[in-house]
């Protein structure tokens, strides 16, 4: 809440770096300038960057953030990737064993 | 008008129906008029019902829990009789009433016995262990305990208007899908779920929240109680694994009532992902009804050694370690769908590596008791029971696990011999010791020991006569949820477990009796101290029942088992004078309000009847803005009050002088 | 504790106790005890040594609690009191690192029998093998035999000591096929296939049944696995031959209907491609590549000095 | 509340460490709701082959649609962004201009996604038609729900603004909309990364 999470600077910053990140999966997938398989690397990347940008930019997960958050986050990340992760593994592998 | 709801709804088609039916209606109308004969409505309402006082809340939990075991209980029974006698016969039950009655035991005891047991407990004691005059979150405590309720009465309801789900607890489909069950029982059972589920989410933020950050400043997170301990770890597991429960159940209600084919036969649906979604939290959900218990057990155990807790740290790290790990193991709950050997085995291993933290604190309980002094308490001897039983259950789960031996033992008795076997001795067992423990701090009087004593040999006995055979059913080729059967050799071993589930019968009769008794002889066996059993940890140091406020000054926390330490250097009751105002939640109706529009958007949901659905959506989001915007919800109490209330403590401990040794044995 | 048991209730126990004993007889007999087939073999071998490899925490578990509370109890008990004692490095070593071993130890054996005993790995060559294809149904088992035309109802015959490779479906909701005695446990599931391979040691009737609940006739709904010698076998599928019961589209629609308690039932021929007829209802993908009859990649060659053979 | 520390006594109200721990359960709570949308996600990426006889991604998905609705989507959060500037620095004005403007671009957002469904609807590709519709309606649906709600909590929070002026808890309430509002910017990535764009490509 306080005015440091919240400055117009970083939130402009924020912004334009969304944009961008948001602009280059679009471009690549609208021109198909690459393989599809680049294509899909640049998605995932930028979506990757784009949502630490979000979290440092807008939500003020930085350095400074409270330990309970970030470590709320961080637990929130692993089992999301339990979670999916494994509902992939086993319903890809029961698809090719059964379907 | 009324959606699909008609008078053929009403259980006019069958004797048993009926019964069950109008026992449900008779025993609602006997309290209704018991609290209307005693003019107690008014009290009721503001004293309790209203009540954002944790104490009062986990209170209300366990008195839920209670009535619902009933019901669980008369499930239990009739299933057992049921298949002591349905040798080549249909017994006394239909295939499609017996189906009910497994379903809604297994429902009713997860959702609306275990988990309001455990909720209770936690309410009544976790803040007073850490120090704190309230939990972080207390209205939506009040909103927790009444979604709960709200769920319950649902699938109260569902014997009186309309069926239950035949689908068991786990609710599979396609069998649970539109098409083949076409009644309102699995829309009862969804919604169960869900207005409770979304309860028991807010139950485990609130606890994460109330742990992390409410503690008496000086309390360290390796200074907590174990029971403190295995809650934060309860609660995380409900807040990040019930949202798996909501989704799939919300997935099921969509393809049931919309069309949409996630778990369909047809059209593109994928009933493996069901079993995936259900079991991601599922698996989860054991462990949030076990490791309350283990926090009960590593209290009791200390208190009643009179030790201190051997390999504290040992405790903590392994329960941090089965909360990880209960979310990496769930596909061992469908080994037999078909997934490569490499996936199963992963999943196998990941679920027996569970069993070294769990055993790791099994052997910390057995050495606190070694070299201590043991009273044989009716807590210390639930928790000895479990220590030879819960083993068993533990051995055989690990069996399980053995994707391979899974083949031979999946959906058999053996299974359900498993599951009894830790959810009995395992965690039920766990919440009668705390029951049993903790029953002083929150009333105030002591409970009859006798009558404890014996309800747990009935117990105890009651459990190996009605489990045991199933185990060896499970290598005669039983399998679960059979109405009947034409294999002779069983009929023994269900014969014994009947008897067995009779021998629970008179257990939980002695429990009964003990509170009649205990409530009888209430001014006999006052708890002044409010430290009866000596104890080690802050919950002790308040009185019995807690004022309000818990603490009329915050305990300066410099040990594990603070309030032992306290003792020890003789500041455990130290006067203060330095009172200071302090503020509390006022009372509001507005969680009981939410509590019934939830029912009714799951009673409407079910029967179609949308416009009461619109209305009570709009009914949701009016109560919850008008209380976004309040700003004062305390209420002070002032610093004389307290004065007063303290003073009139120190004076009845001065009379009844806490003396080392003179406590409970 | 003990003037607190009514005696009678000591009695009743005691005879119960016995009531047990002699049904325990049974058990030494049970499907799962005493298999009669490789697999069921291995399985119940693992089974067993898990438990016996458990055992060495578990005994130790039994013995401490019940000394312990003796020597340690407040009245009367005889060990020293030491309030403060709460920690010990060799103790704690050991509570971690005993069953951590033991883990590792089951853990290889997972490993190694979850490839051995996967259900779809083929147990034997081509020409050892009968294939059967398995409709799961509303409340019985169809069972054809693609090779032979013929197709029964609750029976699954077959010769002894070769190998039966089943390819299962459902034709309604999940079902889990299970014969006890022979062992290996799959979900039946519709527009999908699963597989299984089992193989009997000696000529018998077995016990089978779908173990997933499914509806009123859930109960009844088991079969007979009959595993019989090569003429037995010859015979049975003449005699199948001979029954004046076509498996036809519209046979099959009428014995698709949901029936409760269905008898054995055997068909003179079946309509060619049924089984991917049955699971092309439920096809979710547009060209989906159904793997109905082909069976699977997973083939083990038989007899590698595998202890399946 | 139980962290009533000596130094708030007497005054009524929430106290600074109040507002922390909500800030804190709300974090959570966000965090399980982003379990919820992980979950729709793994459903969908399971699900979006199981076409069944219906459409198959690249048949319903619009590409430049879906850019249109990131931007309304984005500028939202940095619109709302603004305003939780200008109530820290106690501009009521501004803070309700601010909500103003993204309560527009969050209904150009809704608008957006309610002509897209209907339109799939109306084509015969509404989510009955097969597991791939079905989880794709309710991924997508169920972050449109969320951004609606979104939209009902900044209304509250224009009025609570008007009435009650930029106190302590209105500003704290405001903070925790924020963070809502944020993470549902979030969640869209997710699904123009997930859904959309690979839908299209395949
Ligand atoms: C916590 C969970 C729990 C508990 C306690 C029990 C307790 C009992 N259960 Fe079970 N049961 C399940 C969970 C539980 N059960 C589940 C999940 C299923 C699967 C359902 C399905 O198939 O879908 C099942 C299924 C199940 C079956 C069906 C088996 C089958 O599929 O063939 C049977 C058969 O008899 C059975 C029997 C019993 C019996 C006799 C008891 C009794 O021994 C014990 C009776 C226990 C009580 C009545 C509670 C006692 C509580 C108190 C006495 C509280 C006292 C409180 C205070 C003093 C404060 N249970
Ligand atoms: C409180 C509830 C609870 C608890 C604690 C557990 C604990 C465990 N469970 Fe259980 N389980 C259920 C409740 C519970 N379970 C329910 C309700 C079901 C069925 C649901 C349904 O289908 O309806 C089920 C089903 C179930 C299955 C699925 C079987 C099937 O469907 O075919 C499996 C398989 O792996 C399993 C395994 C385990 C294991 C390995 C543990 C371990 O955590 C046990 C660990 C404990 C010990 C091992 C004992 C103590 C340890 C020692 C003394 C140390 C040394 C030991 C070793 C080194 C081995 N459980
Ligand atoms: Cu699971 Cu489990
Ligand atoms: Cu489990």
């Amino acid at each position: 809440m306080d005015a440091q999470t919240h400055s117009a600077k970083k939130l402009i910053t924020g912004f334009i770096l969304a944009l961008i990140l948001t602009l280059i999966p679009f471009a690549a997938v609208w021109t198909m300038a690459f393989p599809v398989g680049v294509i899909f690397g640049i998605i995932a990347l930028c979506a990757v960057v784009q949502v630490g940008v979000h979290l440092y930019y807008f939500l003020g997960i930085n350095s400074k953030a409270p330990t309970e958050k970030v470590l709320a986050i961080c637990f929130a990340g692993i089992l999301i990737f339990l979670m999916v992760g494994g509902t992939l593994w086993i319903m890809f592998d029961l698809y090719e064993r059964m379907m | 008008m009324l959606g699909r709801l008609g008078f053929d709804a009403l259980p006019f088609y069958s004797a048993i129906a009926f019964g069950g039916a109008s026992i449900t209606v008779l025993g609602g109308l006997v309290v209704l008029l018991l609290v209307t004969y005693f003019g107690k409505w008014r009290y009721f309402w503001e004293e309790w019902l209203t009540s954002l006082d944790h104490k009062r809340i986990g209170i209300m939990y366990i008195a839920l829990a209670l009535v619902m075991l009933v019901r669980g209980f008369v499930d239990a029974l009739m299933m057992r009789s049921q298949q002591a006698i349905a040798l080549n016969s249909n017994g006394y039950l239909a295939p499609e009433h017996f189906d009910q009655v497994f379903s809604s035991h297994g429902t009713i005891m997860i959702f609306f016995m275990a988990m309001p047991f455990l909720t209770g407990l936690i309410n009544i004691v976790v803040p007073q262990q850490i120090g704190a005059r309230d939990v972080a979150f207390p209205f939506m405590n009040s909103i927790s305990l009444w979604l709960t309720a709200a769920g319950a009465a649902l699938v109260m309801v569902s014997l009186v208007i309309g069926k239950f789900s035949t689908a068991g607890w786990t609710g599979y489909p396609p069998y649970s899908g539109a098409e083949y069950s076409p009644g309102v029982g699995v829309d009862y059972w969804i919604w169960a779920l869900l207005v409770s589920g979304v309860g028991s989410t807010m139950t485990g933020i609130n606890f994460i929240v109330t742990i992390l950050k409410c503690r008496a400043p000086k309390m360290r997170l390796m200074q907590m109680p174990l029971f403190t301990w295995t809650t934060l770890c309860t609660s995380i597991l409900m807040a990040f694994a019930f949202p798996a429960l909501t989704v799939v159940a919300a997935m099921l209600g969509l393809d049931r009532i919309l069309g949409f084919h996630f778990f369909t036969n047809d059209a593109g649906g994928n009933m493996m992902n069901y079993a995936n979604l259900l079991w991601i939290w599922g698996h989860p959900e054991v462990y949030i009804l076990i490791l309350p218990a283990f926090g009960i057990y590593s209290e009791v155990t200390a208190t009643f050694s009179q030790k201190r807790l051997f390999g504290y740290a040992s405790l903590v790290y392994a329960t941090a370690a089965i909360t990880i790990l209960s979310f990496s193991v769930w596909l061992h709950h469908f080994f037999t769908m078909g997934s490569s050997p490499n996936v199963n085995a992963v999943f196998g291993i990941a679920t027996m590596i569970i069993a070294v933290p769990t055993g790791v604190k099994i052997f910390d309980w057995v050495f606190t008791m070694y070299k201590g002094r043991i009273i044989f308490h009716p807590a210390m001897l639930f928790t000895i029971g479990f220590l030879v039983t819960f083993v068993l259950g533990g051995v055989s789960g690990v069996l399980l696990a053995l994707p391979p031996a899974d083949y031979l033992m999946h959906n058999s008795t053996f299974l359900v011999a498993h599951f009894h076997n830790v959810l009995i001795p395992g965690a039920l067992f766990g919440y009668f010791a705390g029951f049993q423990y903790w029953f002083p701090k929150a009333t105030g009087f002591t409970l009859n020991k006798a009558w404890g004593v014996r309800s747990f040999w009935f117990w105890i006995i009651g459990f190996y006569l009605a489990f045991m055979p199933l185990y060896a059913l499970g290598f005669l080729g039983m399998s679960r949820r059979m109405e009947r059967y034409d294999v002779a050799e069983w009929q023994p071993y269900l014969i014994v477990a009947a008897v067995g589930a009779l021998s629970v019968l008179i257990g939980i009769f002695c429990q009964g009796m003990q509170l009649y008794v205990s409530i009888r002889d209430r001014n006999k066996n006052i708890d002044v101290t409010g430290d009866p059993y000596n104890g080690r940890t802050l919950e002790w140091q308040t009185s019995s029942p807690p004022a309000e406020y818990n603490f009329a000054k915050i305990p300066d926390v410099q040990e594990i088992d603070a309030f032992w330490d306290m003792k020890q250097r003789g500041v455990a009751y130290a006067p203060a004078s330095d009172y200071e105002d302090i503020h509390l939640p006022r009372n509001t109706g507005v969680g009981v309000i939410l509590g019934g529009l939830g029912f009714l958007i799951g009673f409407a949901v079910t029967w179609y009847i949308w416009w009461l659905v619109v209305l009570c959506v709009l009914g949701v989001a009016a109560c919850l803005i008008t209380r976004a915007s309040q700003d004062n919800t305390f209420e002070i109490i002032p610093a004389a009050e307290i004065e007063a209330h303290e003073k009139a403590r120190s004076k009845a401990l001065e009379e009844h002088k806490p003396a080392p040794g003179d406590f409970w044995t | 504790m003990k003037h607190l048991i009514a005696i009678p209730y000591v009695r009743a126990t005691a005879l119960l106790g016995l009531l047990l004993l002699l049904a325990g007889c049974s058990l030494a007999t049970s499907p799962v005890a005493d298999p009669k087939g490789p697999i069921a073999m291995l399985e119940r071998d693992l089974l067993y040594a898990a438990f016996f490899i458990m055992l060495i925490v578990v005994i130790p578990v039994y013995v401490m609690v019940f000394w312990f509370i003796w020597r340690y109890r407040a009245k009367g008990g005889r060990g020293e009191y030491k309030p403060e004692w709460h920690k010990s490095n060799t103790i704690e070593f050991f509570v971690w690192s005993v069953p951590a071993v033991i883990i590792i130890t089951l853990g290889y054996l997972v490993w190694t029998y979850s490839y051995k005993l996967d259900p779809f790995k083929k147990i034997a060559a081509p020409e050892d093998t009968i294939n059967v294809q398995v409709v799961a149904q509303d409340w019985k088992w169809l069972f054809i035999y693609p090779d032979l035309g013929v197709a029964s109802v609750n029976e699954l015959a077959f010769p002894v000591d070769k190998a039966v490779s089943l390819q299962l479906t459902s034709d309604t909701v999940m079902n889990s096929f299970l014969v006890p005695a022979l062992g290996g446990q799959i979900y039946a599931m519709a527009g999908m296939t699963s597989e299984l391979n089992l193989r009997a040691n000696e000529t018998g009737r077995f016990r089978g049944r779908n173990t997933q609940y499914s509806g009123d006739g859930f109960a009844m709904q088991f079969f007979e696995a009959v595993a019989m010698t090569e003429e037995e076998f010859d015979q049975w599928v003449t005699n199948a031959r001979a029954q004046p019961n076509p498996l036809s589209n519209a046979a099959y629609e009428r014995l698709a209907a949901p029936s409760i308690d269905h008898g054995v039932e055997y068909f003179s021929t079946v309509q060619p491609g049924l089984f991917e007829q049955i699971l092309r209802k439920y096809a979710r993908r547009p060209e989906s590549s159904l793997r109905g009859g082909h069976p699977s990649a997973i083939t083990q060659t038989a007899c590698e000095g595998d202890t399946l053979c | 509340m139980n962290t009533y520390t000596p130094k708030s006594a007497g005054s009524p109200g929430p106290t600074e460490e109040t507002l922390d721990i909500r800030d804190l359960g709300f974090w959570i709570y966000l965090m399980t709701d982003a379990i919820i949308f992980s979950l729709l996600f793994a459903t969908y990426v399971v699900m979006f082959q199981n076409t069944a006889t219906g459409p198959v991604p690249s048949d319903v998905f619009d590409l430049e649609h879906v850019f249109a609705e990131t931007m309304f989507l984005l500028l939202s959060s940095v619109t709302f962004g603004f305003a939780s500037l200008a109530s820290i620095r106690e501009q009521k004005g501004h803070a309700i201009c601010w909500l103003l403007v993204t309560i527009v671009f969050g209904l150009g957002f809704i608008y957006l996604e309610v002509a897209e469904f209907i339109g799939m609807i109306q084509s015969g590709a509404g989510p009955q038609t097969s597991g791939f519709l079905s989880a794709f309606f309710t991924l997508v649906g169920t972050h449109g729900a969320h951004v609606s709600l979104g939209m009902v909590g900044i209304t509250v929070m224009i009025f609570q603004i008007l009435i009650k002026g930029l106190t302590s808890p209105v500003k704290s309430r405001l903070h925790r909309l924020g963070m809502f509002w944020h993470f549902l910017d979030i969640v869209w990535i997710g699904i123009f990364s997930i859904v959309y764009m690979p839908g299209w490509l395949i």
